[in-house]
């Protein structure tokens, strides 16, 4: 008795009905090709190693992602790439030297706890590579403490941080006293800090690959310039009226060019609006160089990205746009 | 008079494919007369006109077949002769109902009813002698209302209330709609009679200083009027606008020709002292003054890759959408989605059997190629939404709140400013249906109002 | 030993003297249904309610700017108990529950439209009128379903349902459905006409298979127009709910197989 | 320094997980926490003068400090009530404001918790006040925070077995975990 349906239906739906063609995948897929000089610059001064442990971090994150949509019944958001972006960048933020289990242990709390538990990409309140690395940091403080030089099989050595450190407490850096002075002679070369040649987290070392990926971004409108450029910022005028080490100094080393452009932009976990997002990079300069000056942990970067990433919505609701023509 | 850049960009906006090349070259052609027109009593935006005919009834072309209904309304004429077949409720592109006028205009002239004499429908006036009351009345009777496509009455417009001076009269040709040419050509073949139309507009409205809007990317449109108003008199200027989508939108184009900023809602252009009028509207004032000749047909762009030869067409009100398919040569390939407007701000429709308004500007055939899905991705607040918005509002929000079901924060986010413009869904990465959810949120927030005013009211009424 | 326990008896008997005093003396008056709200409600201060604790949430009762019925902990007794203090539920007429006037299934109704975008009738309805041929029949996008306070309503094969058992009658479904298509009905009645279409048989058949075309046969075979059991409305039979129908035989006896006896769906709560 | 200390480093929430329950029950919304917050900060303050004195003047000359937990409860009850009672008469709309968040406090572990760690540290009067000031405000804080975080969840769609409470845990716990960062940033005795 059913009447008879035309065959072709059109699509009934709101307007618009043109789109500019992006999508959540190319995004996630920009920041990978903008990581990609960073983790060559990495493979090149770390080796086989760093090879191994993004390799273990990412297929973790995949397998994680993975597992926890079927155990949600939901539909597999693998392909959006965001699970291998967050494997990528916890793996960027890991020494060479940590042992592969923990490594693999990171990224599944990066996925599992910090991410999927709120209900997947978009959800998470904490950036869940951050997240991850904090995770490890707490629990595994000597591994995650314990660094390679670069170029160089198993030979510890500390990081420039570690070493820069003392200099806040030193009374001048002109006329060092012998201990700021040997503490002055563990800061690599300018060059060496551009290029990457020094102790540090696989990713974080090559200044130069890390500002090429964020040129990128900035070129594809991935980000934009607030974020990186509050956070810089006030990362540099903090150490100049600190003093302590050469400002450039501190704005090379230890996390802060990674956190700048890759980390603290993550869309889901920083502001929405324009002024939010320079507050959150200034905030996240000032809590970072606070916790290098002042804290237990050598390095603040990814402690004061978090801790922003929780005022977060407060920032955005108190930084909401006036609509055009509002008095 | 002067051709001027426009020096005030509005924040926001995007840059959609504008396919304008379709039909861009296609002069405006007329459309016979189809067999059957569907005459909507809901043309222009406010309440729909009266239907005063019934089934049965013989009908002549410009004859009076709804009576204006209110303030905010507009009568409809024939727009040709005929008999009318039925009178019933048929759907808007809107997905609104709204009574409508079935015309066979196929069939037989009575033999007690005689022709009408070859005149105009209404009597020509001469626009210099006629006083501003009798311009009013013209364009009142003509059934003119906007007809860039919201369709405000334009008599209403015309007449803003003694205290509110018009000082200037803005001419919106921005068309920035993709796919869109109707007003271009109208722009290139009409210049004369849009000039009269802003002469006899500025007449009535007091004498204000003119601008005429069109954007950058059509500059034989700039030329043409550049020509047509070359020896006007007085304070008009062409300002050419950047291309920017919605750049069409009466807020922003005030902005970027005056540097006036309209205030929120219930506020209108008046109260900064601006008018904002359709190059077609322009024309159709001129056409009804001194030609007396109503407005009962209007230039639509048949555009998209699906129709065989897009088109700019000259049809009368009423015309159903499959005769004008059928005018640009049928279908090239089956369209996936149909769309009564631009693809920005047009409707999409489930049946060709609608018929055209005043305020069709264009019908638009897509093929599953162009179509884009929405989806019910969760929002990444990459911010797109936001840097697009044109009125400055926070569209990824609005869209959380409104899949959360939380009106209320929709509105504490001023979701009532939201022009509709669909720039915020335009370049969203997850394919979310922003703009949707900004409708749903207007929608249940007028219906909220419109509740608590009954409730008032019936208040009052028991005291 | 003996001081501390003197000590402690001290505190306790000073504070108490303090807030008894305090208590007489400063106390304000206030309406005295926040305290009886608040006595009715169980007190465990867990928030569930959206407001800080049992009193805030009774204070909000009072003033009504607070649904009743949202303390979980409490459940129905609870909120029956507080409608008796708040005197909301004071006229007692018979039960009326929801009643959707449509049976056009995905099988049996046409589609004329692939709709994409917010699972919401009145969303879908503003987009070329909805992708259901019939513009009368229910989308099924669940607007009632999503108001209704009580889960009573759920979507089954592109139409929403009602749970007779689960309905309180509150009309919050009524009036958001925009078809208008939901009317409240006597718990009582089982004999129901499941179309809201008033167009002429024709053009109904073309829309949907099971639509009212008018016919009046209910009419005639529950003893005609006299008996009063129906009305019309355009080619749409109605109930007359003051006088409904109660021979089954006619639902069997309607051509256009739109009626039913007892269509309530019933959850297997 | 006791300041920064108390508000950042030694977080009663996020670091010595005290008065966990308004930290979960009050967070649903920024208004509420905002309100809760003030309410606590006013309690504590006063409550901890009072504390001070009892222990000082009557509990430690005669040797009573094993019943100070006792003695603090029954004194800080009472002082909830009174404050209530008084404020609803002579400052109505500071009354509305907190008011409806005074009962909750009446038996928060934070209040309590502020007051042991003065009576612990014996510290003179002003620094307790002080101290007990700074951790309310820390406790506000990270309130206000987490509420910020709340507000942002609700439009978030977790699986089912996480809905409400359990993801409130989590994310205090990852908030808890962001806080640990200011661990040594103020070297204190507390």
């Amino acid at each position: 008795m059913k009447p008879k349906e035309t065959a072709e239906h059109y699509i009934l739906s709101s307007s618009p009905h043109t789109h500019a063609n992006a999508s959540v995948s190319r995004i996630m897929l920009d920041v990978i090709i903008a990581l990609l000089p960073t983790t060559a610059a990495g493979i090149w001064f770390f080796g086989m190693r760093a090879v191994f442990v993004i390799a273990t971090c990412v297929s973790a994150a995949l397998v994680t992602e993975a597992l926890c949509r079927m155990a949600m019944k939901r539909e597999s958001t693998v392909g959006d790439l965001s699970a291998v972006l967050t494997g990528l960048l916890l793996a960027l933020n890991l020494p060479s030297s940590i042992p592969l289990h923990l490594a693999a242990i990171g990224s599944v709390f990066a996925i599992a706890v910090a991410k999927q538990v709120f209900g997947g990409l978009g959800m998470n309140p904490f950036n869940p590579a951050l997240a991850g690395r904090a995770f490890m940091l707490i629990s595994f403080t000597g591994p995650m403490t314990t660094w390679y030089k670069p170029c160089a099989d198993a030979v510890t050595t500390p990081t420039p941080l570690a070493a820069m450190k003392p200099l806040f407490h030193a009374s001048s850096v002109s006329s060092p006293t012998p201990h700021a002075a040997e503490a002055l002679g563990q800061i690599p070369s300018v060059w060496n800090m551009l290029i990457g040649n020094m102790p540090g987290c696989i990713g974080e070392v090559s200044a130069i690959a890390l500002a090429t990926g964020g040129a990128y971004l900035l070129w594809r409108k991935v980000i934009t310039w607030h974020i990186p450029a509050a956070f810089i910022a006030t990362a540099f005028v903090y150490s100049l009226i600190a003093g302590g080490a050469p400002a450039y100094a501190q704005i090379l080393t230890g996390g802060i060019m990674i956190g700048a452009i890759f980390m603290a932009t993550d869309y889901v976990t920083s502001p929405i609006t324009a002024t939010g997002k320079l507050i959150f990079g200034f905030g996240c300069g000032l809590l970072c160089m606070l916790i290098r000056q002042f804290g237990s942990y050598p390095e603040g970067c990814s402690f004061a990205i978090l801790i922003m990433n929780a005022l977060a919505p407060l920032i955005n609701r108190w930084t909401q746009p006036k609509p055009f023509g509002a008095k | 008079m002067k051709v001027i850049k426009s020096q005030f960009e509005f924040k926001g906006g995007v840059h959609p494919d504008y396919n304008k090349e379709l039909a861009r070259d296609q002069a405006i052609e007329n459309l016979p007369v189809p067999e059957e027109l569907a005459i909507s009593m809901s043309q222009h935006l406010g309440a729909p006109a009266k239907c005063i005919v019934k089934a049965g009834d013989w009908v002549e072309r410009g004859q009076v077949i709804g009576e204006k209904a209110g303030f905010i309304s507009v009568l409809v004429r024939a727009s040709a002769s005929g008999r009318v077949k039925a009178v019933e409720k048929r759907l808007g592109p809107a997905g609104g109902k709204a009574d409508c006028v079935i015309l066979d205009t196929a069939a037989e002239r009575p033999a007690d009813v005689p022709a009408p004499s070859a005149g105009p429908v209404l009597a020509p006036l001469d626009w210099r002698t006629a006083s501003k009351e009798d311009l009013l009345k013209r364009v009142e009777e003509a059934g003119i209302c906007g007809m860039g496509g919201a369709g405000f009455p334009t008599a209403v417009k015309l007449n803003p209330p003694p205290a509110k001076r018009c000082e200037y009269l803005i001419l919106n040709g921005a068309e920035c709609e993709p796919y869109l040419t109707a007003d271009y050509r109208v722009m290139l073949e009409r210049a004369p009679r849009i000039r009269l139309g802003v002469e006899i507009m500025r007449k009535m409205l007091g004498g204000p200083a003119v601008r005429i809007a069109i954007e950058a990317n059509k500059p034989e449109a700039i030329l043409a009027m550049e020509k047509a108003f070359a020896d006007i008199e007085g304070n008009v200027q062409i300002v050419v606008l950047p291309v920017l989508y919605p750049q069409g939108s009466e807020k922003h184009q005030i902005y970027a020709t005056v540097k006036r900023i309209v205030p929120e809602p219930p506020a209108l252009p008046i109260d900064v002292g601006c008018v904002v009028e359709n190059v077609g509207t322009a024309a159709a004032i001129a056409d009804a003054v001194e030609l007396g000749e109503p407005l009962l047909s209007r230039v639509t762009t048949v555009s998209g890759d699906a129709v065989a030869n897009p088109k700019n067409i000259q049809a009368p009100s009423g015309t159903k959408y499959a005769d004008l398919v059928k005018f640009c040569g049928g279908e090239k390939v089956p369209p996936a989605k149909v769309i009564s407007g631009g693809t920005m701000m047009g409707f999409a429709v489930s049946t060709l059997e609608i018929g055209t308004t005043k305020t069709t500007s264009g019908l638009l055939l897509l093929s599953r190629k162009k179509v884009f899905q929405y989806s019910s991705h969760p929002c990444i607040n990459c911010g797109r939404c936001l840097r697009a918005c044109p009125m400055n509002l926070n569209p990824a929000l609005i869209s959380k709140a409104v899949d959360a079901n939380d009106i209320k924060a929709a509105e504490d986010a001023h979701v009532m400013d939201c022009i509709e413009c669909g720039a915020c869904s335009f370049g969203c990465p997850a394919y979310r249906t922003i703009t949707q959810s900004c409708r749903r949120a207007k929608n249940s927030i007028r219906a909220r109002i419109a509740a608590e005013k009954a409730k008032a009211a019936a208040a009052q009424a028991k005291q | 030993m003996m001081i501390a326990i003197s000590v402690i008896a001290g505190i306790g008997l000073v504070a108490a003297a303090v807030l008894a005093a305090a208590d007489r003396y400063l106390s304000v008056k206030e309406d005295p249904r926040i305290g009886m709200v608040t006595a009715a409600l169980p007190g465990a201060n867990c928030g569930g309610c959206g407001f800080p604790g049992c009193d805030g949430y009774a204070r909000a009762l009072v003033a009504g700017t607070a649904p009743n019925g949202a303390c979980a902990a409490g459940g129905e007794a609870c909120a029956k108990a507080i409608a008796k203090i708040l005197g909301v539920e004071a006229a007692a007429t018979e039960k009326r529950v929801a009643l959707v006037k449509c049976c056009g299934t995905r099988s049996e109704a046409i589609r004329v439209g692939d709709y994409n975008g917010i699972c919401d009738c009145n969303v879908a309805a503003s987009t070329a009128g909805g992708d259901k041929g019939c513009t009368y029949g229910c989308l099924g996008y669940g607007a009632c379903a999503n108001v209704c306070p009580k889960g009573a309503i759920s979507i089954r094969d592109g139409l929403a349902k009602v749970d007779k058992r689960l309905c309180i009658g509150c009309g919050k479904c009524v009036a958001v459905c925009p078809k208008k298509l939901i009317e409240l009905v006597p718990a009582s009645a089982t004999i129901h006409v499941l179309c809201n279409n008033p167009d002429k048989g024709p053009a109904v058949r073309k829309v949907c298979g099971v639509g009212c075309m008018g016919c009046h046969l209910c009419e005639k075979n529950s003893g005609g127009k006299e008996a009063g059991h129906f009305t019309f409305q355009g080619f749409l039979a109605k109930v007359n709910y003051e006088n409904p129908p109660v021979d089954g035989q006619i639902v069997a006896k309607c051509p256009a197989k739109c009626m039913a006896e007892d269509p309530h769906f019933e959850s297997g709560h | 320094m006791i300041f920064v200390g108390a508000v950042l480093v030694n977080n009663f929430v996020l670091s010595r997980f005290l008065g966990c329950c308004p930290f979960l029950g009050v967070s649903k919304k920024l208004d509420t926490a905002l309100g809760m917050s003030g309410a606590v900060v006013f309690v504590m303050t006063v409550a901890s003068a009072v504390t001070w004195c009892l222990d000082h003047w009557l509990l430690a000359p005669h040797g009573l400090g094993y019943i100070h937990t006792l003695a603090f409860i029954l004194v800080i009850a009472s002082l909830v009530q009174f404050i209530d009672i008084a404020m609803k008469r002579f400052l109505p709309p500071l009354h509305a404001a907190l008011g409806i968040f005074l009962p909750l406090i009446t038996t928060n572990c934070a209040v309590l918790g502020a007051a042991e760690i003065n009576c612990k540290q014996g510290s003179g009067f002003f620094e307790s006040v002080f101290f007990s000031f700074s951790a309310a405000v820390g406790f506000g804080f990270a309130l206000v925070i987490f509420s910020g975080i709340r507000e942002k969840l609700e439009h978030a769609d977790p699986p089912r077995c996480f809905r409400g409470i359990a993801l409130a845990l989590v994310t205090g716990g990852l908030l808890s975990l962001a806080f640990m960062g200011f661990s040594g940033l103020v070297k204190l005795p507390y």
